[in-house]
C-alpha cells in the first residue's frame, strides 16, 4: 500500500493503538491515583476518536479502499484488514462518539472514584477500551475469523461494562441475559459465515464475495446473518436483553452501547447481505420490513410504558433500530426488484438514521447521565423542574429530545423524511402486495414518529418541567463543563445535521458506489439549500430556510412585542380555587401515558393494582389509596422463558444419568458395548 | 466339518473352552462367597492349563512363564488374597440373595450366542477351534462383565473383574499364543497392584460405608437434586428493576 | 542416555524419592524440581524431533512424532505448573487437617509416578504397553482420588478404579485382537508384532477389517471410558470432585488427552486398514452425545469442580467430534482445542481450588464475592470460564471456529445441536460463575496464601494461541495433523 | 431571474395574506355558528380585536414558567407560519412550496404541538399535564391517518410536493377517483380532530373534564396567548385549504397575472365560507363525545383512509 492511499488505514491503527494505550494508562488508576482513569485514559480515548474519524472521513471523501495483512491469527489465514467507505462511514460514527465521550467521560467517572457507587477504576477503563478497539476491530476486519475476534471481544468487554456495578443483582441478571443473547448472536452469525466459506473456499471476505451461492443457500446465509446480527441490534422479539443492559451500565457506556454497539450489528446486515452475499433478493426485504416496522412501533409503545429514564431511552434505540431496518428493507425490495436509484434512496435513508441516531442517542443518554450524576434518580417520578437547577443540561436534553421526535429542522426528521420518499416510491413495483404493504408500514412509522413525540413530551416534560418531585433533585446544581461540552457537540452537530442534509448525502455516495454502484446524482442538483432526493418536482425539503424563519420569528417577536413592553408579572397558577397547588399533584409519567395505555392495551402484559384504605366509620371515606401498575413485555413471556424452561426441564430429566448407583454405570457401558457389537458385526 | 475332524490338541483346546465357560456360569449363578472365590480358581487354573497345553504343542517357550504367572496370580494370590480378606471382613459365609437368577442364566446364554455371533465375521480368517475360541473368550468377557452388573457384593464385583481379564487371557492364548513377554508381565504386573488395591479399598468401603455393599454407594448421586425451574433464564423483567 | 529417557525416568525416579523424603516441606520443591527438569527435557527432546523428524528408540521400543511430541511437551509442562500450585495448596490442606504426613507422602510420590505412566503412554511404541501405562495411570490416580479418605472420596474412588478398570478391560481385548489380526497376516513368532510403527506401516489394507472393526468396538469402549465419552462417563465427576484439586487438573488437563490419544493412534490404524469411515463416524455420534449431554449437566450442578469436570467431558466430547470429522481443518481444531482446553481447564482448578480454600466449601450456592474478598482469584476465574466458554481472544475460540468451519462444509447440518450444545453449555457455566465471582461477599471471607502463577501463564498463553499461533508451533500442529488425516490445512 | 423575484415576492404575498386571513376565517366561522345557535353574533372581525388586545396586554406569568414557556408561542406561530408559507392558496406553482413538502407541513404541526405540550407541563399544574397527555395521544392517532390520506393523493400525482400536486389535479380535469372520495372524509375528520373542534375538543369550553388544546395554554396571556390563539386560527384554515386545493382545486391561479390572482382569491374565499359553513353546521349538529371514544373515531378516519390506499393501489392503478 502506497503511503498516501494508506494513510486512512494507518490512522485506523493509530486509533486502535490510542484506544490500546487508554486501556494500559487506566491500569494504573488504582484507588488512590483516580487521574489515570479521568484524564490519561480519557485522554487516549480523545485522540482515538480523532483519529478514526480522520480514517474514516479520509476513506469517504478520497472514496479509497485500503486493504492490509496482519502477521497474526492462523498458520493459513493471516489477520486481512481493510478500510473502505463503508466502514470509513461507521468509523466516523464511532469516533464521533468517542470524542463526545471523552469529555464526557472525566467528571462523570468521578462518583465512582469516591462515595457510595465507587468502585475499582481499573476495569471501567480498562474494558472500556477493549469495548473500543472490539468495534473499531471488527469495522476494519476482512476476514471472518477477525471479524469474529473482534465482535466477541465487543460483546464480552460490553458484559463487564454492564456488570461493573455488579452489587446489584439485577445488573448481573441484565449482564447474564445480555451476554447470553450476545454469544448465541454470534454463534449464528458463524454460521452465515460458515456458509459463505463453504461456497466461498475460504474465511477471506474476497474469497466470500467471489462465491456464487444458490439461492437456497444465499437465503439461509442472509436469515443467519440477519437473525444475529439483529440480536446485536436489538431487534423485536429478540431485543429483551436491551432494555435490561443499557441502563445498568455506566451512563457513557450506555452512551456507547446504543449509540455505537447496536449499529454494528446494522453495519454487519448491510456488510454481509450488500457487500458479501452481494445479489440481494426482495423476499429478503419483505422480512426486514415487516420486522423493522414490528421494532419501531412496539419499541416505542414499551417506550412510553417506562419511567425509568434511561429505560426508556433503550426502548427507545429499539425503535430507532426498527425505522433503520425499514429503510433497509425498502432498498432491498426495490433493489431486489431493479430500481438501483430506490434502493440506493432507501440505503441512504437507512445509513442517514444510523448515523442520526448515534448522535442523538448518545446525546440523550449523556443527559440522562448528567441527571444521574446530579440527582442519583433514575426513576422520572422523582424529578421534576430540573430546567430551573441546570438549564444547560436542560436545553441540550430537549435538542436530543426534539431530534429523536423526528421534528423538523432536527437531524431525525431528514432520515425519517428520506424513509418516507423511499416508501412513496411503492408504485414503481409491479408486485400489488408490496404496493399497498409498503404505504402501510409508512403509516406505521408515522405512528411511531407520533408516539416517540408523545414520548419524549413525558419523558422532558416529567423530568425537567413542572415543580421537583424530591428534595434532592430540588437541590441539584449544573453539572461540570466537561459533560456539558460532550453533550454540546452532539447537541451541535444534530443540528448541523439536520441543516445541511445535502452535505450529508453527497458524502454518502462513495458507500452506495460501493455497495450498489449507483447514487443519489438528484439529491443536491438545486444546490445545498434544497434537498431533492428523486426529483425537484416529486419533493423537495429546505432545512436552512426553516431556521432561518423560527429565527425570524423569533426576531420579529423580541423587537415588535417584548421590546418597550411592560416586564411581565409573576403570580400563583390557576388553582381552581382551591388554595396552593403542590408538586404531588402533578401528572406522573404513568399518568400522562395512561389514555395510550388504555388505546393500546393488549400490547403490554399490564398487571394494575388499587388498594384503598377505608376507616371503618358510620360513613366510609378513603384515607390512603395505592396504585401501582406494571408493565411487561410479551416476547419476554413467550420466547425467552418458555425456552429457558424447557433447557432447564431438559436438564433435570437428564439427571438421570447419574444415579450414584455403581450398578447402573456398568450397566451404562455393557450396552454401549453390546450395541457397538450390533452394530459391527 | 465338526469337532470329529479335529486333531486332538483342538478338540482339548475347546474342551477346556466349554469349561472355562462353564465355570463362568457358575460364577454368575454361585451365590455364597467361598464357592465363588474357588470357581474364580478352577477357571484361572483352567486359563493355566491351556496355556501350558498351547506351549507344548506350538513350542513358545515365554508361554510357560506366562502359565506359571497366571497360575501364581490367578489360582493362588488372588483368591487366597480374596479368602483372607473375606474372613478378615467376616463374611465367608455370606450368601447375598441374587435377584431372578433363572433370568440372569438366560441372559448369559443370550450373551453366548451374541457373542457366537459377533465371532461369526471373523471365521473367515482362522480355523474353527480359534473361532469358536474367541467367541468362547468373548463370551467369558461378557459374562464377567453382566456378573459386575448383577452383584451387590464387592468382593463379587473384584471376581467378575477378574474373570473378565481371565477371558481375555484365553483369547490371547489360544488364538495368538499369548502377548509379547513384555506385555505379559506389564498385565501381570499391573493386576497384582489391582488386587492388592481391592483389598486396601475393602477395608475403607467397610469403614466408610459399615458393608461391601456397592449398592449403597450413591452418595454422589445426582439424580435427586434438581434446579428449580423458576430460574428459567431469569424472571420476566419488570416494568422498573429493582 | 538420551532425553527421552530423561524425561521418563526423572519422573519414575522423582516419585521413588519423594517416597522417601515424605512429608517434609522440601518435598513440595522437590516435586516442583522434578517437573522443572522433566519439562526441560521434554522440550529439549521436542526441538529435536522437530528439527530432525520422528526418532524411534533403538529398542524400537520408543518412538516420538510430532503427533505425541507436543503432547509430550504439554503434559510435562501441565505437571510442573500444576506442581507448584500445589505446593502451598496441600500446605493449607495440611494445616486444616484434611491431609496427614503419611497421606501427603504418598500424595507426592503418586503425583510423579502418574505423571510417568502418562508420559509412558504418550512416547511408547508398543499397543501393549500403552496399554499397561494406561492402566498404571489408572492405579496412581485410583490412590489421590481417594486421598482424603472421607466416605464420598472412598466412593469416588471405587467407582473410578472399578468403571475405568472395566473399560481398561475391554480395551486390553482390543489390543490382543489387533495383536491377532497383525499376527495372522505377519505370522507368528515375531515380539515387533505389536508395535505402533509396524502395524502402522504393513496396515495399508491388509489388515483383517473385520477383526479391526471388532478390535476398534473394544478400544473406543475401553478408552472412550477414560476419555469420560456420555454414557461412560459417569466416574469421571465424582472422580474430579472428590480428590485434592491438583488431581483434578493433571486428571482433566492430561488424563483425558492422553486416553484421547490412544484413541487416535488405534484410529489412525483403523481408517489405514478399513476405508469405510466407520471409525469416524463412532466417533462423532459418541462426541456429539457426550458434547450436548454434558452441557445440560451444567445447569444442574451445584460443587463447582464438579462442574467443570461436566465442562471436561463437553470439551472431550467436541474434540472426539472433531477428530471423528477427520479432514485437515477439523484435525487441526481437535489438535489444537487440546491444547487449549488441558491449559485451560487445568488453570481453572487452580483457580477453583484456591476458591474452595477461600470459601471454606465446594457448594456454589456458598462461593459468593470472590472478586471482592480476592481479586487476583475472581478475575483468575472469570476469566479461565471467559477462555473456556469460548471466547476470543482466547484461544478456544479459535479451535472451536475451526472445527464449526470444518463441521458446516462437511456435515452441515451437524452445526445446529453443535450450536444449541454450545449456546446452552454457555448458560451453563456463567449462571453458576457469576454468582460465585460477583456479588457482595459473606461476611469473614478472608483471602488465602494463592500462588496464580500458574494461572497467570497458562491463560497467557492460551491468549497468545488465540491471537497468533507462533511459526514453529503451527508446524507442530501442522506435521501432525498431516500424519492423522494425510493432508496439510495450509 | 426578474420571474424568480416576482415569484419568491408573490410567495411573500401569499403568505402574508394567509396568515392575515386566518382570523378572518375564525371571525366568520364564529358568526355563521352564532347565527345557526340564534345567538347574537359578534363582527366577523372580532378576532382581530382580541388579538390586538392581547398583544397589548401585560404580560402574566406563573411562577414556575421557564425560559421554554416564553419560548414556545414563537416556535408555535413560526411553525405555523412555515406551514402557511407552503400551501398554495391563490396560485399554484409558487417556489415558496419547494421549502416543504406534505410531510414537512405535518412535521411542522408535529413541531408546535411538541412544545405547546411542553409549555402545558411547564407550570406544573394537573390541567397542563391532562391537556398534553391527551393532546399526544389524540395526534398519535391523527398523524397517521393524516398522512395515509395525503399518502393516497401524492401517489395519485406521484409527488408530495403541495403545488406540484395541486396542479396535477387541477390539469387532470374531474376525473371521479374513489380514492379521494375516502381521503377527502379522512382528511376532514383529522382536520377536525387536529384544529381541536366538536367532537373531538371544544374550543370554547375552560371545563376541565372536556378540555384538550386549551388546557396546555390555561396558564398563557398577554401576547404569548395572542401569538397562540393566531397560530391556531392559522392551522385550521391551512387545514381548510389543504382541502380545498386537493379536492376543489378550480379556480386557483396558475400564471401570476394579476387577473388570475384575483380569480383565485375569489375562488378561495368562496370555497372556504361554504367549507365554514359545513362545518359549523358539522359541528352543531354533534355533541362533543367522551375522550376514550375519540380513538374510535380516528381509527375510522384510519380506515377510511387505508381503503383510499386500497381504492387506488386495485382500482386505479390495476396492479
Amino acid at each position: 500500500m502506497s503511503a498516501t492511499d494508506g494513510t486512512p488505514l494507518l490512522l485506523a491503527y493509530a486509533a486502535v493503538a490510542c484506544t490500546l494505550l487508554s486501556g494500559v494508562v487506566s491500569l494504573f488508576a488504582l484507588r488512590r491515583y483516580p487521574g489515570f482513569l479521568h484524564f490519561g485514559s480519557f485522554l487516549f480515548l480523545f485522540f482515538s476518536g480523532a483519529a478514526s474519524i480522520a480514517a474514516g472521513g479520509w476513506t469517504l471523501l478520497a472514496n479509497l479502499t485500503v486493504n492490509d495483512r496482519l502477521g497474526f491469527g492462523l498458520p493459513w489465514l493471516a489477520w486481512h484488514v481493510r478500510i473502505d467507505p463503508l466502514s470509513g462511514f461507521f468509523l466516523v460514527l464511532l469516533g464521533t462518539l468517542l470524542v463526545a465521550i471523552s469529555l464526557y467521560g472525566p467528571s462523570y467517572t468521578r462518583e465512582f472514584a469516591r462515595g457510595p457507587a465507587a468502585q475499582p477504576l481499573p476495569p471501567l477503563g480498562v474494558f472500556t477500551a477493549l469495548f473500543v478497539i472490539g468495534m473499531q476491530g471488527l469495522l476494519i476486519a476482512d476476514d471472518a475469523l477477525l471479524f469474529m475476534i473482534f465482535w466477541e471481544l465487543m460483546s464480552l468487554s460490553g458484559y463487564f461494562l454492564v456488570v461493573y456495578q455488579h452489587q446489584h443483582a439485577a445488573n448481573r441478571h441484565a449482564a447474564f441475559i445480555y451476554l447470553l443473547l450476545a454469544h448465541v448472536g454470534a454463534l449464528v452469525i458463524l454460521l452465515s459465515f460458515g456458509v459463505l466459506a463453504a461456497f466461498g473456499g475460504g474465511l477471506t471476505f474476497d474469497a466470500m464475495r467471489a462465491a456464487r451461492l444458490t439461492p437456497l443457500w444465499a437465503t439461509i446465509a442472509f436469515g443467519c446473518a440477519f437473525a444475529g446480527f439483529g440480536i446485536k441490534s436489538g431487534m423485536v422479539p429478540l431485543h429483551v436483553w436491551l432494555p435490561d443492559a443499557h441502563p445498568v451500565a455506566p451512563s457513557h457506556i450506555s452512551a456507547l452501547m446504543s449509540g455505537a454497539m447496536i449499529k454494528m450489528g446494522i453495519y454487519g446486515i448491510v456488510r454481509l447481505s450488500y457487500d458479501l452475499i452481494g445479489d440481494v433478493r426482495w423476499e429478503w426485504g419483505v422480512v426486514v420490513l415487516i420486522i423493522g416496522t414490528a421494532s419501531s412501533v412496539l419499541g416505542v409503545l414499551y417506550a412510553l410504558m417506562q419511567h425509568d429514564l434511561k429505560r426508556l431511552l433503550a426502548y427507545h434505540s429499539i425503535e430507532n433500530i426498527g425505522i433503520i431496518l425499514m429503510g433497509l428493507g425498502l432498498s432491498m425490495i426495490f433493489l431486489g426488484s431493479g430500481h438501483r436509484m430506490l434502493g440506493t434512496l432507501g440505503l441512504v435513508a437507512a445509513l442517514y438514521h444510523t448515523l442520526n441516531h448515534a448522535l442523538f442517542k448518545g446525546l440523550l443518554f449523556l443527559g440522562a447521565g448528567s441527571v444521574l450524576y446530579r440527582t442519583h434518580a433514575r426513576d422520572l417520578d422523582q424529578m421534576g423542574g430540573l430546567i430551573h437547577r441546570m438549564p444547560v443540561t436542560a436545553f441540550l436534553f430537549l435538542i436530543g429530545c426534539v431530534a429523536i421526535s423526528a421534528l423538523p429542522p432536527f437531524n431525525g426528521f431528514v432520515s425519517e423524511w428520506l424513509t418516507f420518499q423511499t416508501a412513496l416510491q411503492a408504485p414503481a413495483l409491479t408486485n400489488g402486495l408490496l404496493r399497498t404493504m409498503i404505504p402501510i408500514a409508512a403509516a406505521l412509522l408515522a405512528l411511531t414518529g407520533a408516539l416517540a413525540a408523545a414520548c419524549f413530551v413525558k419523558a422532558f416534560g416529567i423530568a425537567f418541567l413542572g415543580k421537583p418531585r424530591t428534595r434532592r433533585v430540588a437541590r441539584a446544581r449544573e453539572v461540570p463543563a466537561g459533560m456539558q461540552g460532550g453533550m454540546g457537540l452532539l447537541a451541535l452537530l444534530c443540528l448541523l445535521l439536520g441543516v445541511l442534509p445535502t452535505t450529508v448525502i453527497e458524502a454518502m455516495a462513495p458507500i452506495t458506489q460501493l455497495l450498489v454502484h449507483a447514487a443519489l446524482p438528484s439529491a443536491a442538483a438545486q444546490g445545498w439549500l434544497w434537498l431533492t432526493p428523486i426529483s425537484p418536482t416529486v419533493a423537495s425539503y429546505s432545512a436552512p430556510f426553516v431556521v432561518a424563519a423560527i429565527v425570524v420569528v423569533f426576531g420579529l417577536g423580541y423587537l415588535f412585542l417584548k421590546r418597550g413592553a411592560v416586564p411581565a408579572r409573576r403570580a400563583y397558577a390557576w388553582d381552581c380555587g382551591f388554595g396552593h397547588l403542590t408538586q404531588r399533584m402533578q401528572y406522573t409519567s404513568t399518568a400522562f401515558s395512561q389514555p395510550i395505555r388504555r388505546v393500546f392495551a393488549g400490547v403490554w402484559k399490564v398487571d394494575e393494582h388499587i388498594d384503598t384504605l377505608a376507616d371503618a366509620g358510620p360513613v366510609p371515606r378513603v384515607t390512603s389509596l395505592h396504585y401501582s401498575v406494571h408493565t411487561h413485555d410479551w416476547s419476554w413471556l413467550w420466547c425467552y422463558v418458555p425456552i429457558g424452561r424447557m433447557v432447564l426441564a431438559a436438564a433435570n430429566r437428564i439427571g438421570f444419568i447419574q444415579t450414584g448407583n455403581i450398578h447402573t454405570y456398568l450397566k451404562f457401558s455393557f450396552v454401549t458395548l453390546l450395541a457397538f457389537l450390533w452394530i459391527v458385526s | 466339518m465338526g469337532i470329529a475332524s479335529l486333531d486332538l490338541y483342538s478338540q482339548a483346546i475347546v474342551l477346556f473352552a466349554a469349561l472355562a465357560l462353564f465355570t463362568s456360569f457358575i460364577m454368575l449363578a454361585q451365590a455364597r462367597m467361598m464357592p465363588l472365590i474357588f470357581t474364580f480358581a478352577w477357571q484361572g487354573l483352567l486359563l493355566a492349563v491351556v496355556t501350558v497345553l498351547v506351549a507344548l504343542v506350538s513350542n513358545h517357550p515365554h508361554l510357560y512363564i506366562s502359565a506359571a504367572l497366571t497360575f501364581a496370580l490367578k489360582v493362588v494370590v488372588i483368591p487366597w488374597l480374596l479368602y483372607r480378606l473375606s474372613v478378615r471382613l467376616g463374611m465367608q459365609y455370606d450368601a447375598e440373595a441374587i435377584a431372578h437368577p433363572t433370568l440372569l442364566l438366560l441372559g448369559g446364554v443370550a450373551l453366548v450366542i451374541f457373542s457366537y455371533h459377533v465371532a461369526q465375521s471373523i471365521v473367515h480368517l482362522s480355523g474353527l477351534a480359534t473361532r469358536n475360541t474367541i467367541a468362547v473368550s468373548i463370551a467369558i468377557e461378557l459374562l464377567g462383565m453382566l456378573l459386575m452388573c448383577a452383584r451387590k457384593s464387592a468382593v463379587a464385583q473384584v471376581i467378575g473383574f477378574m474373570s473378565m481379564e481371565s477371558g481375555i487371557f484365553f483369547a490371547a492364548v489360544v488364538s495368538t499364543y499369548g502377548m509379547p513377554l513384555i506385555v505379559e508381565l506389564g498385565v501381570a504386573f499391573d493386576i497384582l497392584v489391582a488386587s492388592i488395591l481391592f483389598g486396601v479399598f475393602f477395608f475403607h468401603l467397610r469403614d466408610s460405608f459399615g458393608s461391601l455393599d456397592v449398592g449403597q454407594f450413591n452418595r454422589l448421586s445426582e439424580a435427586n437434586q434438581s434446579m428449580p425451574l423458576r430460574e428459567a433464564a431469569g424472571e420476566p423483567s419488570a416494568g422498573d428493576p429493582a | 542416555m538420551t532425553l527421552l529417557e530423561v524425561t521418563l525416568l526423572v519422573p519414575l525416579l522423582g516419585g521413588v524419592l519423594l517416597a522417601i523424603v515424605g512429608h517434609r516441606p522440601v518435598a513440595g520443591w522437590i516435586n516442583v524440581a522434578v517437573g522443572v527438569v522433566t519439562f526441560g527435557a521434554a522440550l529439549a527432546m521436542a526441538l529435536e524431533v522437530f528439527a530432525d523428524g520422528p526418532q524411534l528408540s533403538p529398542s524400537r521400543m520408543f518412538y516420538i512424532d510430532a503427533f505425541n511430541v507436543y503432547l509430550v511437551v504439554l503434559t510435562a509442562f501441565v505437571g510442573l505448573t500444576t506442581s507448584i500450585f500445589s505446593r502451598p495448596y496441600m500446605r493449607h490442606e495440611v494445616e486444616r487437617g484434611r491431609v496427614t504426613d503419611r497421606r501427603l507422602r504418598l500424595y507426592h510420590s503418586m503425583y510423579q509416578c502418574f505423571l510417568f505412566s502418562m508420559l509412558l503412554a504418550l512416547s511408547t511404541n508398543n499397543l501393549g504397553v500403552l496399554w499397561v501405562a494406561m492402566e498404571l495411570a489408572t492405579l496412581t490416580t485410583v490412590l489421590l482420588v481417594s486421598l482424603y479418605r472421607t466416605p464420598e472420596a472412598i466412593e469416588a474412588a471405587w467407582k473410578y478404579f472399578i468403571l475405568c478398570g472395566v473399560g481398561i478391560a475391554q480395551a486390553l481385548f482390543g489390543t490382543v485382537l489387533i495383536y491377532f489380526a497383525a499376527e495372522s497376516k505377519l505370522g507368528a513368532g515375531r515380539d515387533d508384532t505389536l508395535l505402533w510403527t509396524v502395524l502402522h506401516d504393513m496396515a495399508g489394507g491388509s489388515l483383517d477389517p473385520a477383526v479391526i472393526t471388532l478390535a476398534f468396538v473394544f478400544l473406543l469402549v475401553g478408552y472412550g471410558t477414560k476419555v469420560g465419552l456420555v454414557p461412560l462417563h459417569n466416574w469421571l465427576p465424582d472422580a474430579h470432585s472428590e480428590g485434592p484439586t491438583p488431581m483434578s487438573a493433571v486428571l482433566s488437563g492430561l488424563l483425558l488427552n492422553v486416553a484421547l490419544y490412544a484413541l487416535v493412534r488405534v484410529k489412525m490404524l483403523v481408517d489405514a486398514s478399513l476405508h469405510t469411515n466407520l471409525a469416524g463416524q463412532l466417533m462423532m455420534g459418541f462426541g456429539l452425545l457426550s458434547f450436548t449431554v454434558a452441557g445440560l449437566f451444567l445447569h444442574r450442578q451445584h460443587d463447582v469442580k464438579r462442574m467443570f469436570s461436566y465442562s471436561s467431558i463437553e470439551h472431550m466430547g467436541l474434540i472426539t467430534f472433531g477428530f471423528g470429522v477427520g479432514g485437515p481443518l477439523a484435525t487441526f481444531g481437535a489438535l489444537l482445542h487440546m491444547t487449549v482446553h488441558s491449559l485451560t481447564k487445568s488453570a481453572i482448578f487452580v483457580t477453583v481450588g484456591h476458591a474452595c480454600q477461600l470459601a471454606g466449601t465446594q457448594r456454589i450456592d456458598q462461593i459468593r464475592g470472590l472478586i471482592r474478598t480476592q481479586p487476583a482469584i475472581g478475575w483468575g476465574l472469570l476469566l479461565g470460564t471467559v477462555a473456556i466458554a469460548g471466547f476470543p481472544p482466547f484461544g478456544v475460540f479459535i479451535s472451536e471456529f475451526l472445527l464449526l468451519m470444518a463441521t458446516m462444509k462437511s456435515w452441515p447440518w451437524l452445526t445446529i445441536p453443535l450450536l444449541a450444545g454450545f449456546g446452552v453449555a454457555f448458560a451453563g457455566l456463567f449462571r453458576h460463575m457469576q454468582r460465585m465471582v460477583f456479588g457482595e461477599p459473606p461476611p469473614g471471607q478472608k483471602p488465602v496464601e494463592a500462588n496464580m502463577l500458574p494461572v497467570v501463564v497458562h491463560l497467557a498463553l492460551v491468549l497468545w494461541l488465540g491471537l497468533a499461533i507462533p511459526g514453529f508451533l503451527s508446524r507442530w500442529f501442522e506435521q501432525a495433523t498431516i500424519l492423522i488425516s494425510g493432508a496439510s490445512p495450509l | 431571474m426578474d420571474s424568480q423575484l416576482t415569484a419568491w415576492a408573490l410567495a411573500a404575498a401569499q403568505a402574508l395574506l394567509f396568515i392575515a386571513a386566518a382570523p378572518l376565517l375564525a371571525g366568520w366561522l364564529q358568526r355563521v355558528k352564532c347565527h345557526m345557535q340564534n345567538r347574537a353574533a359578534p363582527t366577523v372581525w372580532q378576532p382581530y380585536r382580541n388579538l390586538s388586545k392581547l398583544l397589548r396586554k401585560r404580560m402574566l406569568l406563573a411562577q414556575n414558567a421557564s425560559w421554554l414557556f416564553r419560548a414556545v408561542p414563537y416556535i408555535v406561530f413560526g411553525a405555523m407560519l412555515l406551514a402557511a408559507a407552503v400551501v398554495p392558496l391563490i396560485a399554484v406553482r409558487l417556489p415558496s412550496a419547494a421549502i416543504a413538502d406534505m410531510i414537512v407541513l405535518v412535521g411542522f404541526f408535529a413541531l408546535a404541538r411538541f412544545f405547546t405540550a411542553l409549555a402545558g407541563l411547564d407550570i406544573g399544574t394537573a390541567f397542563g399535564g391532562m391537556g398534553a397527555s391527551r393532546e399526544m395521544m389524540v395526534s398519535a392517532l391523527a398523524e397517521p391517518a393524516m398522512l395515509m390520506a395525503v399518502f393516497t393523493l401524492s401517489m395519485t400525482a406521484s409527488t408530495t410536493n403541495l403545488s406540484v400536486a395541486t396542479g396535477y389535479i387541477l390539469e387532470a380535469g374531474l376525473v371521479l377517483r374513489p380514492s379521494f372520495l375516502f381521503a377527502l372524509l379522512a382528511l376532514a375528520m383529522v382536520a377536525v380532530a387536529e384544529s381541536s373542534r366538536v367532537p373531538v375538543d371544544n374550543p370554547a369550553t375552560h371545563l376541565e373534564l372536556t378540555m384538550l388544546h386549551e388546557a396546555m395554554i390555561l396558564e398563557y396571556g398577554g401576547r404569548h396567548l395572542a401569538l397562540i390563539e393566531w397560530a391556531s386560527q392559522i392551522k385550521l384554515m391551512i387545514y381548510a385549504v389543504l382541502i380545498v386545493d386537493f379536492f376543489f382545486p378550480w379556480g386557483i391561479a396558475t400564471g401570476f397575472g394579476a387577473k388570475a390572482l384575483a380569480v383565485g382569491v375569489m375562488a378561495v374565499a368562496a370555497k372556504l365560507m361554504l367549507l365554514a359553513v359545513l362545518l359549523v353546521v358539522w359541528e352543531t349538529v354533534l355533541a362533543k363525545m367522551r375522550l376514550f371514544r375519540v380513538p374510535q373515531f380516528l381509527g375510522f378516519s384510519f380506515m377510511l383512509s387505508l381503503l383510499a390506499m386500497l381504492t387506488h393501489v386495485v382500482l386505479e392503478t390495476g396492479g
